[in-house]
């Protein structure tokens, strides 16, 4: 059935705690009648206040605590409005949560979901808008995934859930309003998979977040330069599947990877990376990163707009790689701004 | 060496209270224009928090308001006009169009830059009180921050710190009940907060944070303290904001609050209250002088040049 | 339903007490044979706290010692032979090889994993509580943590937390006046640990550490309350270490505490003074049981198999 | 003068503070008479409590104080016994110390530093072993630095003491006791500059920390197999200095990166990113990046010991990366064991 981002979201979100009586929310904020964007929507007049736990604003606290929970055997759901808000919270998830397991030789695991949601957009400024994903993507014994779609959205969420490690689930509210085929039933999205959403011959386009939309929308422009692009959703960060990517690249031989993230130890550096560790002699041309500039996020969008890259830059970055001169620079971003100001 | 309560100061107090208001008035009816593109969390309803506080600070004294900042910022002096281009994302803005309205600064008139994270400047001012003290003289430093703040640890941490320090730092609390849309009820085990300075051998106390007067008083007493090197205080604010944690509009239709309760606190607002600080006449010339102030701040808000960034490879 | 004082738990308390003060001291004697290699933070002094509360508690009860954890894994009946081979690095260990002496663990002995960050389980603690209460039953959570640990923001918010949701939780400070080697006045501006609950509406006790009987009463009383549901109790106990911090040996050539103050502690010696519980002969024949028991550990540890770990990629 | 590497700390520290009253210390235990392993011993006796400020054990808030103090032109040195503790304070040191310049407009700068000890050996175990300089090196406006010799302990911490960006100072206590000759007057080691510590012609090893003796240890080893080893030793991770890299890497055309931390979105990932991105042409064999297993730091000594990589991985690296078949796999890694407990 069709359904929006926001709404594949909860629906996993209530499928889960349906099934699995050990699933349960915890967060900021979380009975608020807006419900966190409405993907919360309903599960405290399901599930009450027992299994939907409103959290003092104590986020380092309430992550132990689902450490705690977790490794009894409960599987909660922190969600966080911003992941700006996880930095009060990295002493529990990387000293904690992704220690417990090895650190006692794993006897107990440590199955909690980490929901944070990116704030993109309406000049939400330095502290509202990062996304923080490779620094969850370094330590081991712990998951990084950013769904895309509402499909993987919903399946992605529902793998976390069923996960015995910590898992952190990158949100952007960007794509709360798109809508897409969503299974009805319970499914997952198995952790670890990279998804190649389109195919083609000659560049590979790695994405992240955002940046898968705007790989396709350059490869379709990419067409009109006879260049026939793949382009490759990672969709989990850590564990990285070079696999797929590998395959790809090792068939056209070129890559670019775009992340909606700072450049240095990112996760476009890990592709890149792997590639030239992997397959170095099947490139044909050097690989490209395409990241946030090295600088803060800027609120106003005289400059906001100017620092997010794009399907320009990614265009741009596969023609140099595809060692065709002539750039149309005729296609613009997909830049849909968010309209909600909180 | 306590401050009294002359003629020139009730008028300091009503006119920032006032200038607060008259200014996110204004905002508010100028906001679906869609020119000021940054979250606005209007303090309207708390402004004698910050009036009443900041009439007992002098320019070298620091505040550290957080991300409901128009209140503090404008109180304490800060540039109007920069602050209107800030919100409308221009260079000219006090933070360059970098910020936005969670982020406003003044350092020149002693407004420290604000976070958009619940709780983070407030180990910023103990940094700033510390360095006051090491470098001697007797300026205050004063953070202001919401009752929902006050669950943070870092809180805690400061507390102790201060008072182990006796750092010249004033702690202001102001307890709106709410923290976004839940209520201090669903969040606190026991909703004094003021008892948490006691705690900490720090002098605390709670009071109406509507009555300007009494805010004042307590606040004069607070930083006569911290100046004479006592250490800090904590002045819990009993206040209500009157429309939606963030945005504009009013918030009823959610139903976390009801209109009785919404009413009542209007009944009490601090502006209506502290009228009676100025004449008429006083009060009309505030007014047409602020109104002024405001006309000319937008103006050159909405003609201010964008800013301009070099992002090294953005292009990339 | 209070618990009374019967031989049989005067007997527990004394060989809970001593178990520890013959383990670590024989730990201590061996130490220097660089067999034991993970950084050792000894109890000593402290014994009355573990064992007065671990005495108090069910199987089910889970307890959360913090990186000082050799006292209350095994007042609460951790594997002794398991916690050895631990600290000799072997795959036998109770943490496998991973841990070390600063992370222990027994889950069916109720104890849970230990933390080397100060403040690290209290949180988890309080998960584990409302996973009690979630599920029902009359479990109980005991979380311990020194005196320094009431520093950090966390213990504060937990301290909410666990008012708030009335959880089946014991807070039990161990205050031994020093955080590593800096006293309790260089860092906290008001000494009363124990008064942080009161701030809460958790009922909070300051009682002497040192006298294991104090400590069961106090704890019986607060894990009762708890079993009922009637929320979290933080007792205070007042202690001290006789070794250094971290390691073997006494530390009075560092000059931060004087000799008068250890001798004037020891003189207060929790074992010494909990040895009336017993009869002599009940007493020489737990040395001998317990003799036997550390000889046998020592022995297994010594000869148990390493840790392997298959590293993929370690060898690139 | 000879000097040990904690002397060098110390020495830079007394220098530091002696030239600038704005430099001030703080934090947990600095009062201690052992003086974080004596890298501090004598400050408080010369410049007492108010200068030498012993933080109760609130980390989050010492590091938010931090940035108050230096956003008023104080220089504070905040030191950790471990890096593990400064999860506890990333909220203020990438959401507040790494914003506070560009989000008010460059109207102030954050000149603080953290110092982080590393506590590796001696059964530290998977809490007190952890570098994650790579966690440091994500975020713009935020520098960090790994010395590896007395000279640039003294050199480096006086120039993170200059800096007007807050930068982060890995220190490993592993370093403590290697002596160096160190000049005894005021001079800075430039961040973010690399240094060759050895040319070579065949191979660029870079290494990161204490890989970077265990790179030279390789090199020297490598010349058995007729291999030419450049070396060059990081030092600023964050900016990296790429042209140093990239030059020698132009030159050998092999490229083995050593990192003392584990690899996805590491530092080693950032360098073959680089080296690729911008030299692949160059490249004769595939980079390889020596890291941490993904896992855990076990405590055992058992386990310990085969966890960390050395110069015989490099060397091994060197030599497939040289296409020579035979490695003589006779080279064995500078591991010295830390005695302390603590
Ligand atoms: C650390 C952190 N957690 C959560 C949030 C999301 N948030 C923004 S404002 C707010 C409520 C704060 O309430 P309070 O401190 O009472 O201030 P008020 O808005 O009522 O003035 C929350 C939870 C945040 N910005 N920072
Ligand atoms: C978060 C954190 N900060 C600092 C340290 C270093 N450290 C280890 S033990 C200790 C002292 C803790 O004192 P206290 O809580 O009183 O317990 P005690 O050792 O006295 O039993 C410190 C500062 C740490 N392990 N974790
Ligand atoms: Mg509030
Ligand atoms: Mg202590």
């Amino acid at each position: 059935m069709k359904m929006k981002f926001r709404e594949a979201v909860r629906d996993a979100t209530l499928l889960a705690m349906d099934r699995d009586p050990s699933v349960f929310l915890i967060g900021v904020g979380i009975i608020d009648p807006r419900a966190v964007w409405g993907t919360l929507s309903g599960a405290l007049e399901k599930y009450g206040p027992e299994r939907v736990v409103e959290g003092p604003l104590s986020e380092n606290a309430l992550t132990g605590m689902c450490v705690g929970a977790a490794t009894m055997g409960m599987r909660p759901l922190l969600v966080h409005h911003r992941v700006d808000f996880l930095l009060l919270t990295m002493d529990q998830i990387i000293n904690h949560a992704a220690k417990w397991a090895p650190m006692f030789g794993r006897q107990q695991t440590v199955p909690m979901v980490v929901r944070g949601v990116v704030g993109r957009g309406w000049g939400n400024g330095p502290q509202h808008t990062q996304s923080h994903h490779a620094l969850f993507s370094h330590a081991p014994h712990l998951k990084c995934v950013v769904p895309t779609t509402p499909k993987d959205a919903k399946g992605l969420l529902l793998a976390a859930l069923q996960d015995d490690e910590p898992v952190i689930y990158i949100e952007h509210r960007w794509f709360h309003e798109d809508e897409g085929e969503v299974p009805s039933e319970f499914y997952t999205t198995p952790l670890g998979q990279a998804a190649v959403v389109r195919t083609g011959r000659d560049v590979t386009l790695v994405g992240v977040g955002p940046m898968v939309a705007e790989s396709l929308k350059a490869a379709q422009s990419l067409e009109q330069e006879g260049i026939s692009a793949e382009v490759i959703d990672v969709r989990t960060l850590h564990p990285l599947d070079s696999a797929t990517i590998i395959k790809s690249v090792a068939k056209t031989g070129r890559l670019v990877v775009s992340d909606s993230d700072w450049r240095p130890c990112g996760i476009a550096s890990e592709v890149v990376a792997r590639v030239a560790e992997e397959i170095l002699d099947s490139l044909k041309a050097r690989p490209v990163r395409v990241t946030w500039p090295d600088s803060a996020v800027p609120s106003s969008q005289a400059i906001e707009s100017v620092f997010y890259p794009g399907a320009k830059d990614i265009h741009a970055a596969a023609v140099t790689a595809c060692d065709k001169t002539r750039a149309t620079g005729s296609v613009e971003s997909t830049v849909k701004p968010f309209e909600g100001p909180f | 060496m306590t401050q009294t309560l002359t003629p020139d100061v009730k008028r300091r107090l009503y006119h920032g209270m006032l200038l607060v208001r008259r200014t996110e008035e204004r905002i508010q009816a100028n906001y679906h224009l869609r020119e000021m593109r940054s979250p606005p969390h209007l303090y309207m309803g708390h402004e004698a928090a910050a009036a009443g506080v900041c009439a007992t600070l002098r320019g070298d004294d620091m505040v550290f308001p957080y991300y409901r900042s128009h209140g503090w910022y404008l109180a304490k002096g800060g540039d109007l006009g920069a602050m209107m281009a800030e919100l409308f994302g221009r260079a000219t803005g006090c933070s360059r169009g970098w910020g936005g309205s969670m982020h406003l600064i003044d350092v020149a008139a002693g407004v420290y830059g604000t976070s958009a994270i619940v709780g983070g400047t407030v180990s910023h001012a103990a940094g700033v009180a510390l360095t006051f003290q090491m470098r001697g003289g007797d300026s205050v430093a004063v953070v202001s921050f919401g009752d929902g703040a006050t669950e943070e640890g870092v809180f805690h941490e400061t507390l102790n710190f201060a008072s182990l320090r006796k750092l010249p730092l004033l702690f202001v609390c102001e307890n709106n009940l709410y923290a976004t849309n839940t209520h201090i009820r669903d969040r606190q085990a026991q909703t004094e907060i003021w008892r948490h300075a006691e705690r900490y051998g720090i002098p605390g106390r709670r009071l109406d944070g509507n009555d300007v007067v009494a805010v004042w008083h307590a606040a004069a007493e607070a930083v006569a303290r911290a100046r004479r090197g006592e250490g800090p205080s904590l002045l819990e604010l009993e206040t209500y904001r009157y429309f939606e944690h963030c945005g504009i509009n009013e918030d009823l239709d959610l139903g976390y609050r009801t209109a009785e309760e919404l009413s009542a606190w209007r009944a009490r607002d601090p502006l209506a209250s502290g009228r009676r600080l100025v004449s008429d006449g006083e009060a009309k010339e505030m007014e047409a002088e602020i109104a002024a102030r405001i006309d000319r701040a937008f103006e050159q808000a909405r003609s201010a040049p964008w800013p301009t960034a070099d992002f090294q490879e953005a292009a990339r």
